[in-house]
């Protein structure tokens, strides 16, 4: 068991593409996704019971080594500043197999 | 007025399931359409109506009726969010941003108002033309890429002191480039706004549509699509009509955040709007069923196109203003009182 | 017996697409019908049978026939699930939660047995009335508010020992008010019950298709709708089935939980119910299509509108064993079995 | 990056419209909601696969400022109470945007 | 060469819907077909082609031609793989897991390729035989058997030195048990292989759906199901083609890191698999419908049932190659140009 | 509240069959399940968009007692070597309702 950060981003679904460019571009290949995510936050409630995909958010976790968070973190906050949402960081220990 | 057409057009199967999803919201029901379905739904009647506009199309020929058609609908759809625009700032003393947003809704059309037209339309065994789609069409992206010129060129400058000098407008279309630029505008990109005004999934599945129908006329493939395409069309949109009406009413509860001025100019707005329609589609000399998809056309307000657009490029109006206006009133509005009312209005200059 | 009619009947396509779902759960295959299609298509059969039964209703008008059946569904809903209940609790020795959560299942119907009864009729030819679909919409409540009564009434007092005392029956309609209820009492409230068991998803869908049908009967719209609710029914059902199947199968292990004497009840008590309805049925001289429908809707057991509304009212009930009861055996057991022999016995004493 | 707790609630989705109305009422107007979860808990197996959606679960995640916390955990509990499900309190950080 | 049936096959409305999923992904568009609706679309195909095929097959009766016909389809469908292999990795150089997978890939069928064909040729009013879905069922499986023993041969031993000692065959078929095979084999079981193979989803709706077919011929049955099976059949096939169009585009991307080789054997592999089948449908007297869809099956690739089997069976296998290959060039390679290609080049042969 | 671990594990969706039966063995009956999940790993990216639903990465979590872990970790983990994905564990609190 290794010790890890586990970075949790929230955002509008647009987002997306952007997040897994920057995650690719500093490095980091792994990386989870739960698409159509509804919630509430400064942007309002999203009902995500549009018609369109509009107004759905996504959620991305990722496992990375403590030292890559803060250029992670630095990379996204452009991102959430434009596409609203939320960054988490929290600990956790990652089983190597 | 006719209101023997404003009770029949009430009866009517999909108008009534509207109704049902409005009442299974307000009962608090459990009822509700998957939604990949209803999104589904939407490509199927897009494509439908695209395909079989494309094929009457080739039919018909590029016409000089066809060609003013679709002029008119593009000059529709661009000046429409001009006028939208300065009642919104000037009357109501909305924000730019808000403002640019809500003229861009209503400049832009809704494909499904306009369906629901034709099946109407149909129903009353009133002939129409497939070129209407193509205009459909063409007046869903200029009132996106308008609203956004306003919003731009506004929130620099005050909208009631307008000054048109060379570095406000040359501002207007440098998008991300120096560091002086308020933020949001730094973020902002041209390829990005025209990406999702014009290349939207809905203005693409209907485009496509058409030009496939268009390619595909006269050939064997043409009757081989008809029972996918006609035969489905009222059942698809009876669906699909009950998830508007469940939609619609779980927004109904935002409206009270909008006002009083705001639910007015959503019923307002569209009636003059139609008004002009009327005047234009009578100087154009438009065949009744054109006529009246016109107006519908001209009345009718976005919530597929622009939203997906002016999420992105005018990040700071508030979705829970521009959607529910068009989609809880402006909508219910055309489909179950503005189909006939307009048709019977038409029908007493057309005869 | 007719043999060569349950033949018949089991060589039917939806039949052996239903046996085809059970089959992939056998043979651990990764074959799935995406889980929003399948909601889908009930509502979609929900649709098209209430809608097809209220244009019939329209055209048949309400007769003394029809307001006689409608009675004898509400009377069978309300009788079936008390006398189920004292089997349960005295006989089977099973709990007040339990007891009261199968009861209902089994006096409540099952919408996709009703359909296939349809289908299985039509295939045969024999007419059947449009009023049976609202015979059924009329049963699928109150045999959840019954069970829900008896929960409520037998939780505090013992099923064995009753005492129709005055506070034991105002405890029974007096919730969430006093402190001196059990925990799970003081959560319950009459509206969410009454809003599970009325306007849940499927029953607010029946009743309104019927309604809606019953609306737009003789105008134009009712042909509009045909090809979306008749050309595509069978097509559906058969699809529908196929799921039914999968689900099924993998409800089947948990069937070894409830043992025995419960798999026994799922088979028995729905040959009773089915008996009772014939008697019922050749005494109000029901004509053999409608008298079909009615033992199937007594012999059926409910599925979808019971396990919503149960699970939040008698929130102590085990769902793996009502669920797997109604929709492991009882459903099976009516759609391939049941069917084609109660239609045999039914013929005897019909000619 | 600022502190805070990070509240997991997992229940039966007839539950969400209580839970929502309950951070709402409390102050939270930051959460997000996964729909469609299934899992296996003291009320048995919820496989997912019925007809209709009953016996789903919706998973609730909302970060919140520590001393927000006894007060939601204290208004969840009863709903936890009659619905089923879990409430999952850790620490996380949040990236300020 | 009939230039006019490749223009004519390119003007069809399922094609153009191909090519406007793939212009959707070139134009970032946000179009997208919801998933579970795309996995539908699947399983009605399969179903309505092996249901039409199923009772066709009943009332030809099982014939020399067709006896023939499904031994051929699988001769073909145990052979390709052999010689792909060995091309790919003796000549192309390719990892013996990459090359495996490959070959399995192409040993194996598209469905939807398949059924696009029988589209085509229904266009041409070229008539086919019900017995070539069942050979088309016949041919998924095979060339997975035969893909897992090539690799599971030639990863202990070279597949430049060949040796089939009696050691080296029975390691092939013993999985999972002594602690000396290397990691991943020991993880292996057939029975899994097997159900991923024969009972896969796909395979089972078809193959299910046949038999049905075949037991309910001749009845009431048949005839009810036909306006889904038929009359939607176009429609749902252009739908499916507008997603197979966007997930294609979506993985031409990954052909850079195949390289020009591999992409190269993915239009040549077909051609040649398609003239040794066609030299085998003149040998067995095919008429030309049923020579059409047997040729077509010979060069058409595997990216449902092979993947699903592959990925556990040949876990070192990448993906990314064998996935791409198939989907995004020879499938549309094959309905495109192959289609009209190798019926021009019948047509000289067999007239 | 009552200190717990919570696992997480992110796999080949065809995988979740034998996590639920190793998590039932070893007498862990709560977990929750998230279908349908896309990401990208070591195994390439993982877009979601197939036709069928190969290709798809389900993920689980499970709180449970500190002392489990170790038990379940090791279960898990010839899992994981085979469907490949990853497992975290990570420290939260339970709340007891
Ligand atoms: N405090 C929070 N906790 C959890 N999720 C949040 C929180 N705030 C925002 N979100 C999620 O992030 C999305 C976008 O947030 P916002 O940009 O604040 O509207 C919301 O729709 C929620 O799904
Ligand atoms: N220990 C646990 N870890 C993770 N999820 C759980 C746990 N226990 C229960 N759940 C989730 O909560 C739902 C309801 O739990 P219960 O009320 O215990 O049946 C279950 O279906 C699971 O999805
Ligand atoms: N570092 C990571 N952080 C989060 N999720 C991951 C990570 N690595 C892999 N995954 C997830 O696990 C799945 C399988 O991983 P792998 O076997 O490495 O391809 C991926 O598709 C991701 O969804
Ligand atoms: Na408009
Ligand atoms: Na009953
Ligand atoms: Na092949």
């Amino acid at each position: 068991m290794q010790p890890v950060k586990r970075i949790e981003i929230i955002m509008d679904s647009t987002g997306l593409g952007k997040v897994a460019k920057t995650l690719e571009n500093i490095g980091v290949s792994g990386y989870t996704v739960i698409r159509d995510v509804t919630g509430s936050g400064d942007r309002g409630i999203r009902p995500g019971d549009e018609i369109t995909d509009v107004f759905k958010n996504t959620y991305v976790m990722t496992a990375c080594p403590a030292e890559k968070v803060s250029q992670i973190v630095e990379a996204i906050r452009p991102i959430l500043k434009r596409f609203g949402g939320v960054c988490l960081v929290s600990d956790a220990l990652w089983i190597i197999h | 007025m006719d209101i023997s057409l404003i009770i029949n057009n009430f009866l009517n199967p999909p108008i009534l399931f509207f109704f049902l999803g409005m009442l299974a919201v307000f009962l608090r029901s459990d009822l509700e359409i998957p939604q990949p379905l209803a999104k589904f739904f939407s490509l199927y009647l897009l494509m439908s109506i695209g395909y079989r506009g494309g094929t009457e199309l080739a039919h018909s020929g590029m016409t000089w009726e066809v060609a003013t058609a679709m002029l008119a609908a593009v000059v529709m759809a661009s000046v429409v969010p001009l006028y939208s625009f300065f009642i919104l700032t000037r009357r109501l003393k909305l924000t730019v941003h808000d403002s640019a947003a809500i003229a861009a809704t209503y400049g832009s059309v809704s494909a499904v108002t306009f369906i629901t037209a034709t099946a109407f339309l149909q129903k009353l065994e009133i002939s129409f033309g497939g070129h209407m789609v193509a205009a459909m069409a063409l007046m869903e992206s200029p009132a996106i890429i308008i609203g956004v010129l306003l919003y731009r060129l506004f929130t620099t400058t005050s909208p009631n002191q307008i000054e048109f000098t060379w570095s406000s407008l040359s501002n207007l279309f440098n998008a991300g480039k120096s560091g002086d630029s308020s933020e949001h505008q730094s973020d902002f990109s041209w390829s990005e706004l025209l990406r999702d005004a014009v290349f939207n999934g809905s203005v693409l599945m209907i485009l496509g549509s058409l030009v496939i129908g268009l390619l595909s006329a006269g050939g064997p493939g043409e009757k081989a699509l008809e029972p996918f395409t006609k035969d489905l069309f009222r059942g698809i949109l009876t669906f699909f009509l009950l998830d508007m009406g469940l939609v619609a009413a779980r927004r109904i509860k935002d409206l009270r955040k909008a006002g009083a001025s705001l639910v007015g100019f959503a019923i307002l707005i569209p009636l003059g709007n139609a008004l002009i329609g009327m005047i234009l589609a009578g100087l154009m000399g438009m065949s009744l069923g054109n006529a009246l998809l016109f107006v519908v056309l001209c009345a009718s307000a976005s919530y597929i196109a622009v939203p997906a657009a002016v999420r992105l490029a005018i990040p700071e109006a508030n979705p829970s203003l521009y959607v529910p206006m068009s989609l809880a009133i402006t909508f219910p509005f055309n489909i179950i009182v503005g189909l006939p009312l307009y048709l019977s209005v038409l029908k007493v200059f057309w005869s």
